[in-house]
């Protein structure tokens, strides 16, 4: 898993690639942990190139988003992998975080 | 009909989980599954690891993870076996206390084995769990990996 | 020239290709008039395709960042043509117009 | 010394300005010009074309656009003629009440002109106004255009 941070004025988008699972799911944790604690209340995360989101990755965001809601933010998806988006609906969790088709919907949304 | 079995046996860390997943993403593909019924195969095998490693073993790299796939025509059977104490995940998770805007955040692992897989049994045998996932392909017709090389034959 | 409209929440963008000169000019003012009307307050321009831009075009750009300012927003560029830059720096106006590198920036400054 | 002329002639049509800036940017990339030398002279000439339509013919398509080309080694000599009533762009613009945030939206035509020629003179001769702009090549060293074509002889 690596991912790259862009922020911009009222969101920040974070770019996932590779494996979300129980052995990177804690380095994401702490990631998404971090851009909270600088004050970021929206966090777009760009999971165009995942490839695999196990229900560890999963646990993470939906805890993340309980937080991150608390505080008034909220954290969306842009351009989703098919693969993401499948770990997603079998999990029953995809009407959970909204999703947009690109990056630029996102960042527009807010 | 043909048939093919591939073990592979790898100490129980979270690392070597990957290698699991991608030795049933291969079969699944051989199986002739369109790739996201492959995803949909290596997702519930990563599953199933996770839990072993998380609550199966004491600790990480207490023991192996061994898996034994079994590729017909258009169906795979996944087998992971463990030395961990007994523990049956076929027993299928209830979803009873299932809120949309605040979803539980544990039992999404068994959740998923048995959303995605068509049967999941259990058996302990001589110290060890065996846990067996069946997956037939859902499009049997689409992929026609197995049809055309019978075409050909 | 030609051109396309994307409307975000607090922004539109609109790429504009080809030629903005005397001939065109007032269809480009026709069209981010027709935003303001629409009560679109802010406005991106995409020149990533503008292969000429004339002073009629600048007068335009002009006029609409007076209204649009008048009324609170902002108009912007984004991932500008080095023959628009140029446009821009020849004529004196290239510190008027806020120029961002890419859509995204200019999306995420609104 | 090798030296090209070009002329061409439109009906004072808008829509025929871009015909005569093609040819001047042609031109330039063959004076050996850079791309954004080239679109500078496109641009100057666009502009002294928009105003003779806009101010010096009564009516689009009231007269013609003459335009002459004359390329030579790393220079460019730009001729535009027409047949409107006389005015002398030749003469520098001020910039005297230009406010950064609340530019004047008149003037920029002829200001982009003189900003981008580097000589700008006028003429009238039968009735005719004689436009000549002349730009030379601010990197001649970096253009080998014709450099080159000479060190190949
Ligand atoms: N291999 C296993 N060994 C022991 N207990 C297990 C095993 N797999 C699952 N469990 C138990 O079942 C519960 C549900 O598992 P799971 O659905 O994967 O969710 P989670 O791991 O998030 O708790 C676990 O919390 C654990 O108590
Ligand atoms: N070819 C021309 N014939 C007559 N008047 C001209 C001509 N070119 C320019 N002018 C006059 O000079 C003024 C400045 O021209 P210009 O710098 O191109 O700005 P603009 O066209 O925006 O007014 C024009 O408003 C017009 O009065």
């Amino acid at each position: 898993m690596e991912f790259t941070t862009k922020s911009f004025r009222r969101v920040a988008v974070v770019s996932v690639s590779g494996r979300i699972d129980t052995s990177t799911s804690s380095e994401l944790e702490t990631k998404l942990q971090d851009l909270m604690d600088e004050g970021q209340k929206n966090i777009i995360l760009d999971f165009s190139s995942v490839e695999f989101l196990s229900s560890s990755g999963l646990r993470v965001l939906v805890t993340t988003r309980k937080k991150i809601r608390n505080s008034g933010g909220d954290i969306v998806l842009a351009n989703a992998s098919q693969r993401a988006t499948d770990s997603f609906e079998i999990a029953g969790l995809d009407k959970l975080f909204k999703s947009y088709p690109d990056r630029e919907a996102a960042i527009g949304a807010f | 009909m043909e048939m093919a079995n591939k073990r592979i046996s790898v100490p129980a860390f979270h690392q070597n989980i990957e290698t699991l997943c991608n030795k049933v993403q291969d079969a699944a593909v051989e199986a002739g599954f369109d790739d996201r019924t492959a995803y949909a195969c290596q997702l519930a095998t990563g599953e199933a690891c996770e839990n072993v490693i998380n609550h199966g073993y004491a600790n990480e790299g207490d023991g192996d993870l061994i898996l034994t796939i079994k590729i017909t025509q258009g169906q795979l059977i996944i087998e992971l076996c463990d030395t961990a104490p007994p523990f049956n995940p076929s027993i299928y998770p209830q979803d009873e206390d299932w809120e949309e805007e605040d979803p539980p955040i544990g039992g999404l692992g068994l959740k998923i084995i048995h959303k995605v897989m068509d049967k999941v049994s259990y058996t302990r045998r001589n110290g060890r769990n065996y846990l067996e996932m069946h997956k037939t392909d859902p499009y049997p017709h689409l992929n026609s990996h197995w049809n055309s090389s019978k075409g050909r034959t």
